[in-house]
């Protein structure tokens, strides 16, 4: 405790303030409420199945006003216990309510009872186990274990399936390529455009897109599709331009290109 | 090498396929791999390690006679066994002593509570101390092996419980867990029960109630 | 603690203030001791540990006498003591564990090419599989004893070539390696998709039947 509260005036008797010191310099020690319930009743010095929780109740509040005149900060949870204990002796004090359906004073008081009771059985089990003989201290391990080897013995295993897969496929492995589009038949834009920037520049008149079509590209349909379909891509990127007009005469009539007078 | 004398049971092995060597050199091969450890070790990793055939908790019950009185003893930890010196002559290993951290009050508690009352919830645990449990205590219990997890409680939540484990029984010298002090005087008493406040709302609700009774029983079924 | 030395001569306990423990629960201690100790531990030692009085060498005497034909002796290391495994024990302090694993990718590939144009050499399984053939693989299949060195081709560099085993056969379940399917059962099985390259050798086939027939033959002759 801090020196203050040894230096408290003498507002308080000696023998109060040694009451309360005694009390006070425990605070600390004390886990919670429940912990300070069960210091408190002690000092009825009955079994804890007798004890007198109104009297318990009383004292608890004793303490917390003690306290609060020594101006000791208490944590909320014991003001939230010195409030239902407050409750609690009210209820065990006045007659019972015949309309009030909640628990009676004397249910919750026994509950009180029972988890101080619980508590203390607690305290002396933990006194018990901690009494026991203790590996480490009181009985001992081997001190030199012997280490169990452990070997991994790795089999491996292959069936004639694996196997005629295995070589089914170092055979077929020459075959076999990565998947791409076969680009054998496919006449890209850019080379469209590339053959046709160059042509245009000779054409003068209208001429017939087909006529754009590169060499060996005409005979093959497959082949023929998509020169077509680049070239006509093609012809439309230098429409937009500006190196060329087009135009068409009808629906599915030939079209035809003119290469823009003032362009290169 | 072997005792003759030993293999009195010759019962087991006439009608197992593989011929399993006589109880007496059972009994020296567990006596052998008990030694050899430091942990407890399970009947059946014993199994796991013995040839074939052996009866390793006939052979862990002859050798724990045996060692009736001695210098060390056969034990029985949970589902395991070890030899552990005898707890009379621990004033004879000073060297070997391990300073063990003191536990705090709260921790001590916490753990009588978890052992008593497994497996337990943390606001279980916090009912009974009437006070918040710090994560720092049930970390440390947690990493002195002396508590783990147990299965979630099917309550609303699902909140994990906790159980002791093997270490904590091995370090306390306990058999099972039935064999916590005092703890027939406890439950005759009606203190491991769990018993909501009256009035409040209950968590647990009698669903949970039944659940925790069965848990406990689980424990004396082990 | 008492004086090592004193306690080191017979004759200082009868006049010993102190009366020693009978020799029954000296023999408990030194038991305890031993299995405890973290290293084999001296007479000079025990004597500091044990209470005053106390005849370490007739205890350990006693105590050896008491193992003798149990799983675990007391034997003396160099001037120390030490409680360890019977020697005929020792095997249970390894555990033996089998695990199965599928042959690599490579491993099978190179297994089957061995299979299939044995004898062979590693350049030439290099051709076939497109890639080189690490020494591990090879390495492997000799060791799993699917695979051995055949005699060396008479060409330049002599270079060894491979052939597959006894074993081989067996565990594949192969009479012979003519019962190895063929590039047809392959390609009727739907393993082989397409034509092999043309000008391919094809081991089972008409070309280079007689090759192959007359190299299948060296195998069996050993």
């Amino acid at each position: 405790m801090t020196d203050e509260q040894w230096d408290q005036p003498a507002r308080v008797s000696v023998e109060e303030r040694l009451a309360a010191e005694a009390l006070i310099v425990d605070v600390d020690g004390f886990e919670g409420p429940l912990d300070l319930l069960l210091q408190l009743s002690r000092t009825q010095k009955v079994d804890l199945r007798k004890v007198s929780i109104l009297a318990l109740a009383e004292q608890y509040l004793a303490f917390v006003e003690q306290a609060k005149k020594l101006r000791i900060e208490l944590a909320a949870d014991y003001l939230v216990m010195a409030a239902w204990l407050a409750f609690l002796k009210s209820r065990l004090l006045l007659p019972p309510d015949p309309t009030d359906d909640g628990p009676s004073g004397e249910e919750l008081a026994a509950h009180l009872a029972f988890q101080l009771e619980r508590l203390e059985a607690m305290r002396n089990a933990a006194a018990q186990l901690m009494a026991r003989d203790q590996l480490g201290r009181d009985f001992f391990v081997r001190g030199i274990p012997e280490v169990v080897t452990r070997s991994r013995k790795v089999t491996y295993s292959a069936t004639l399936i694996d196997l005629m897969q295995a070589y089914a496929r170092t055979r077929t492995k020459d075959e076999f390529r990565p998947f791409v589009m076969d680009r054998d038949s496919v006449l890209t834009l850019e080379q469209a455009l590339e053959r046709m920037s160059g042509l245009i520049r000779f054409a003068g008149d209208w001429t017939e897109l087909a006529s754009y079509l590169p060499d060996g590209w005409t005979l093959d349909p497959k082949r023929r599709r998509s020169a077509t379909a680049a070239t006509f891509a093609a012809s439309l990127e230098l429409a937009k331009a500006g190196k060329i007009e087009i135009r068409q005469g009808e629906t599915f009539a030939p079209i035809q290109i003119k290469r823009k007078p003032d362009a290169i | 090498m072997t005792e003759p004398n030993e293999a009195t049971e010759p019962e087991a092995e006439t009608e197992s396929l593989f011929e399993a060597p006589p109880m007496g050199d059972q009994e020296r091969m567990v006596e052998a791999i008990l030694f050899a450890t430091a942990e407890p070790i399970t009947v059946r990793e014993l199994h796991t390690r013995l040839p074939h055939g052996c009866d390793a908790p006939a052979a862990l019950e002859q050798l724990q006679k045996r060692y009736e009185g001695r210098g060390v003893a056969v034990v029985k930890v949970g589902e395991a066994w070890a030899i552990r010196t005898a707890p009379d002559l621990g004033f004879l290993m000073q060297k070997e002593t391990v300073e063990t951290r003191k536990l705090s009050r709260a921790a001590i508690e916490t753990l009588a509570i978890i052992a008593y009352h497994q497996p337990v919830t943390r606001a279980e645990i916090e009912e009974i101390r009437g006070v918040s449990v710090s994560r720092g205590t049930l970390d440390l219990l947690i990493e002195l092996e002396w508590v783990k997890f147990g299965r979630r409680r099917m309550t609303p939540g699902r909140p994990v419980t906790f159980v002791a484990t093997q270490s904590f029984l091995d370090h306390f010298g306990l058999e099972s867990a039935r064999d916590l002090p005092g703890l027939s005087d406890l439950r005759a008493a009606g203190l491991l029960e769990s018993r909501p406040p009256p009035g409040s709302f209950d968590p647990n609700g009698s669903e949970g109630e039944d659940e925790a009774a069965e848990d406990q029983t689980d424990m004396f079924e082990e």
